[in-house]
């Protein structure tokens, strides 16, 4: 279904694979036969301040690890769109799996930024009520929070909340390489064989660290879903209107109890794997160029510019905005406290083990030999 | 209310009443369904619970068990029956990274009360991967409890105990003893029932002490009988618990008796038995009049059923290490 | 292609799936526009022999578990024409990877089917050598095997053993069920991005032990195949005629270097999934009885019969010959030694190890103690 | 001819000779390529050797450990990178039922010379997952070697002898030591290196025996020498191979000095410590003027990277184990 018609969009922009788009690279608002949005002017100017808020946190953050302040950072940066407008289309009661770089969905969950923070310092290893969030804490085996978003959508269809706009849908997000991974496509068949309420989101950003999507698969990664029995469908991951479009309806789709989506937002890792990631060692200067032409958030400003949705000051005030988010993430990661001398220890097992309190009495005691030998 | 039932029917039961006395106690499994498992130990259960509580799978442990995780994220229960012991490694990413890991990792904002049943060990005959014994693989891994029943009593409990835990625990089920039958008490409380976490001394004795767990607690409980008729007591201790170890009794027995003996169907080299070893001797270095001796599984791979006897720890091995102890 | 194609055919037989059909289940050839055989007298007969006997060395196979000589028996009783069909298919430079019931394609081979009987009666595991069988050693872990086919594969390719009608091709054979298990998705990834010359040769049987095929997936499984960007072909899988030609197109495609395909073969497990199982648990006769019309020795059988190609003569010189050579299995399997004492000990290691060699050396002294304790 | 290196190029040249020697020797891992692994073992071997033989693979580690099996099966030499430690866990269902049995299953007829490099253990500030040690998972299971490098030369030489031995091999890399240098004699042939599965004295002392293995031999060495100031003298062995162990250079040093300590990183509870400890006791029982002491990770997941510092053991914990044994 999705392909006959998203072909024809992309039949306008012959650069550009078969995907669906709503703004072109440069600012063009089109329209897609069966995808569209119904913003108001003030959600369109947020999902402006969304996008480079999202940045420019990420740029913090990415700063911040230079500074010895972060042990490691994954960034974002080129996955806003695809991060803002898949976040922001789920519903409150929605429930999001994420990977380790969806900085930008938690944000549009509306949650306070600082939470993975402490996972990316050090001082704990996510430590975030996944449920309170609903959102998972951040996975970094590769893959294993499909599952879980599938076990927790089975969950979701088994406490009969499906079937009307009230239901319950589920997204997991995961990458390109995570493809390959057997849990992945386990998950599609679980997915798929109790019709669970999910939304399957592989953000295509065209690498998995150094290899390019050429070593997970040789037919574009949407069409994966029809084998196992739903649809798949590909969107242009820099298109923020796109995006939250076919998200919105997949998640809808799900929750009335049409079972799950793939959707293969593609866009593209702008920055490193990692901040100990060196991508000149295996990607050319000019592919990245490219990908700069299609900008998430020039597209936006260019659309919203040039029908005067909004005008420079904004544009200023959303850049101080922005900033002074960043400064005050800055000084709080900085105040983020170390773990406690012997907090390794706790929550080992929700009741307890005699073995855990035993040798953390031991290192107790080892270390108050060394107190007292200072005092 | 006692009866007398098979370690298999015993457990059947106590997975009916957990599922009865909580509505988010779920199952979930390969052929655990129509079929009540390729044991029957979820026989009948699907009927009275339906499809909903009582799921058969599709065939991959590691959705399983990573399914489970979400499905204990959503608030449910979920009790996984592995076919065969053999066949647990596809899932073991998601039990030592994920149910492993989770309530850490969430500074214990999540818990993950999810069982996962192991039927275990060898002596049925079986052709290869259905005669596996794991434990260590779960015991050496932080974050998970691990469990090992050896009697129909022990079964109806421990399984209710573990279900009812809000820790993430391995059960491993002797499989050859599913047919054997015991007295079962089935009045009482899961709360006075003998604690989950604690070994049991079976036989009191003075002169050795005989450790075992699952499949090898009735080897055991034979070796302390013929060991009598001999004039040796042999104090036979079933572990029950393996990771966390409870090893109060097992130390004040080895004190008095100056010997033990682990004895496991697992492989020797790091074992079960190494671990025990290394406590025991820790603990009780001046009560030992002998090192802790070893009756385990050679370390090879699990033989050719028409080999097993050869490999399976049986009373006469365990008989020869007590007496090497004596020996020593 | 092979979609749109084979549904022709299955217009022709209202009750059938769509599938690839050269011969319906009253013997009737029909035609395909893609694919047909063109086989002699003499192997057309050939195919019956084969047929008849690999059931009946299976049913002896049975009969034996039944006296007790074998711990346990996987029957292929229903799945001959896909084993015979397939393992004809293969050509001599070929190379087979199964799972435990690929005693019919074991057959083909040209292997003496006494070969697998020391697994199932318990003296060894196996214990053949797959390399100069060109046939695995089956496989109990299900789905193990594809990814062990898929990187032999890649191997032949490495060695430059495709491109021509002398390449290699590898085949790998698995259930219905199996197709749930990651390693079976990995396999499909890997073949598919290494081009690998193989062929996925999936029985569906319908059952993977109790569970039906809706257990693992809500569509046709042959459609797996093309989201890993590969073709997927179902066939009539207890036609013989149809099952040989799908597979032998799809083995000479891949040897050409044209990749690989994914292989359904649609049959059913007309007995226990084991000696083990009691199927009465989980399902109805009258769903065994409608397949027992389908039987693939049968129609084959008639067709051949009906063509004047066979008599009465030639059927009962079969059963005749068939009988025979389960004799001669059944002789042989009850004098199939029984492992050495300590002989669990041999082959752990290449290289030996100083550990196994003490504990065997332990094992034999403990032993020799009761010798003397007897003498 | 002796060469300045660090561990990781000692690592990469062995690699490179290793190819050089043996045309059937293949790479795999995730980006082993171009980027030439995240640790830059493989750097520039891709290129030399082309992408036939250095390989890229999905990222599956299953899929790469499963598909190694088949290209063994062909005749190849297949050498795997497992990015992290915390990443080899879905590829354990084909590491101990396929990689470790199909030798035995085939009564010898099949020969998987697989080696499967993984850097492990902590101590780089790292994310969960990145700092695990694994090893006794693989130790414990019979049908696959297991060792440890430490420093460069043996980095350099254990490499080559694990491509070139038929058996399937689990290669421990310390990944803190990467960095580190050491000289590397690169001249000699393997054949007269020494051997593989053979632990080394690195210290002698006769004090007391202190065992370990990778990133823990350099703190094990740094106690040896403050326990020098101290005017103990420690012998320091080098286990190097964790499967087979090599206990003939330990058993002999424990029988001298009366005491032994074991250090690594994995968790206490059933780790190499625990079968070391079980093992001397057994065979040292009338020399050990102690029990057999480990200082070890403690039994929790591995902390968050500001905590690990007090996780892992250190000179002073190795010290203070020292000084328990002696005041025992
Ligand atoms: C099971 C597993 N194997 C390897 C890794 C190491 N690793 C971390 S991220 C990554 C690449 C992931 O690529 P992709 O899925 O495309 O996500 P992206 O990072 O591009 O967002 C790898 C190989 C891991 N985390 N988990
Ligand atoms: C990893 C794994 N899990 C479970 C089993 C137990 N088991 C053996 S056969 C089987 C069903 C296989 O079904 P299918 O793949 O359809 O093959 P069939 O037996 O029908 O030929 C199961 C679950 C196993 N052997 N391996
Ligand atoms: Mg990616
Ligand atoms: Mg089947």
């Amino acid at each position: 279904m999705t392909r006959a018609s998203s072909k024809r969009a992309a039949a306008a922009q012959a650069a550009e694979p078969d995907f669906v788009q709503l703004l072109t690279p440069d600012g063009q608002r089109v329209t897609h036969p069966e995808y569209s949005v119904d913003f108001s002017d003030e959600e369109l100017r947020g999902l402006y301040r969304d996008l480079v808020t999202v940045r420019k946190l990420d740029a913090e953050a990415t700063a911040l690890q230079r500074q010895g302040e972060l042990g490691i950072w994954a960034s974002l940066l080129g996955q806003e769109a695809a991060q803002v407008g898949s976040g922001r289309a789920l519903r409150e009661q929605d429930m999001a799996f994420p990977t380790y770089r969806e900085h930008g969905v938690l944000y549009c969950r509306g949650i306070d930024p600082i939470m993975p923070l402490g996972l990316f310092r050090g001082v704990d290893q996510g430590g975030w009520d996944p449920i309170a969030n609903k959102f998972g804490i951040y996975t970094i085996v590769i893959g294993a929070q499909t599952l879980h978003a599938t076990g927790y959508a089975m969950g979701v269809a088994k406490d009969g909340k499906v079937g009307g706009d009230e239901g319950e849908s589920v997204i997991a997000y995961f990458g390109d390489g995570a493809t390959s991974q057997g849990d992945v496509n386990e998950a599609f068949i679980f997915a798929s064989v109790y019709n669970a309420p999910i939304v399957f989101f592989c953000q295509n950003n065209q690498y998995a660290i150094s290899e390019p999507l050429t070593r997970q698969t040789r037919v574009p990664l949407y069409q994966r879903a029809s084998g196992f029995g739903f649809p798949g469908i590909r969107v242009d991951g820099n298109d923020v209107l796109a995006t939250f479009a076919v998200t919105r309806a997949a998640l809808d789709n799900a929750r009335h109890g049409n079972g799950p989506t793939l959707i293969e937002a593609y866009t593209y890792r702008m920055g490193a794997h990692t901040t100990s990631d060196d991508p000149t060692r295996y990607r050319v200067a000019s592919e990245v160029e490219e990908w700069q032409a299609k900008d998430p958030i020039l597209r936006l400003r260019k659309y919203l510019e040039s029908t005067g949705l909004i005008d420079e000051a904004f544009v200023t005030e959303v850049d101080a905005y922005a900033r002074e988010e960043a400064v005050k993430l800055r000084e709080r990661v900085l105040t983020l406290p170390d773990p406690e001398p012997g907090e390794m220890f706790k929550h080992v097992y929700p009741n307890g083990s005699p073995e855990v309190d035993q040798q953390a009495a031991e290192f107790a005691a080892y270390h108050a030999s060394f107190e007292g030998a200072h005092s | 209310m006692s009866e007398t039932l098979t370690l298999g029917k015993a457990l059947n039961l106590g997975l009916r009443r957990a599922m009865e006395d909580d509505s988010k106690v779920i199952l979930m499994g390969e052929d655990i369904g129509k079929l009540g498992g390729v044991f029957r130990i979820t026989d009948g259960l699907q009927k009275d619970f339906g499809d909903e509580r009582v799921i058969d799978t599709p065939l991959a442990e590691s959705g399983i068990v990573g399914t489970a995780v979400g499905l204990a994220l959503r608030g449910y229960r979920p009790v996984i029956e592995i076919q065969f012991d053999g066949f647990v490694y596809p899932a073991y990413d998601q039990i030592v990274c994920q149910v492993a890991k989770m309530h850490y990792r969430s500074r214990g904002k999540v818990k993950l009360p999810i069982v996962i049943r192991i039927p275990f060990g060898g002596g049925i005959g079986a052709v290869e991967h259905h005669s596996e014994s794991p434990e260590a693989y779960f015991a050496h891994t932080a974050g998970l409890k691990v469990v090992a029943c050896s009697n129909p009593s022990d079964a109806y409990w421990m399984i209710q105990q573990a279900i009812a835990s809000d820790d993430p625990i391995v059960f491993f089920e002797p499989k050859r003893r599913y047919w054997e039958k015991g007295e079962v008490d089935t009045s009482g409380s899961l709360e006075s029932a003998f604690p989950l976490h604690s070994s049991k001394v079976l036989t009191s004795g003075t002169d050795a002490t005989v450790l075992a767990y699952g499949p090898m607690v009735r080897v055991a409980l034979d070796a302390a009988t013929a060991a009598a008729e001999d004039g040796r007591k042999l104090e036979v201790i079933d572990l029950r618990t393996l990771s966390p170890l409870d090893m109060g009794a097992v130390f004040d027995s080895v004190r008095k008796t100056g010997r033990a003996i682990v004895v496991h169907e697992a492989p020797h080299n790091l074992g079960m038995g190494a671990e025990l070893a290394a406590r025991i001797t820790e603990e009780c270095f001046y009560s030992l009049e002998a090192p802790v001796l070893r009756v385990a599984g050679y370390d090879i791979p699990y033989p050719a059923a028409r080999a097993e006897e050869e490999y399976l720890p049986d009373l006469d091995r365990v008989l020869d290490a007590v007496d090497r102890s004596f020996g020593w």
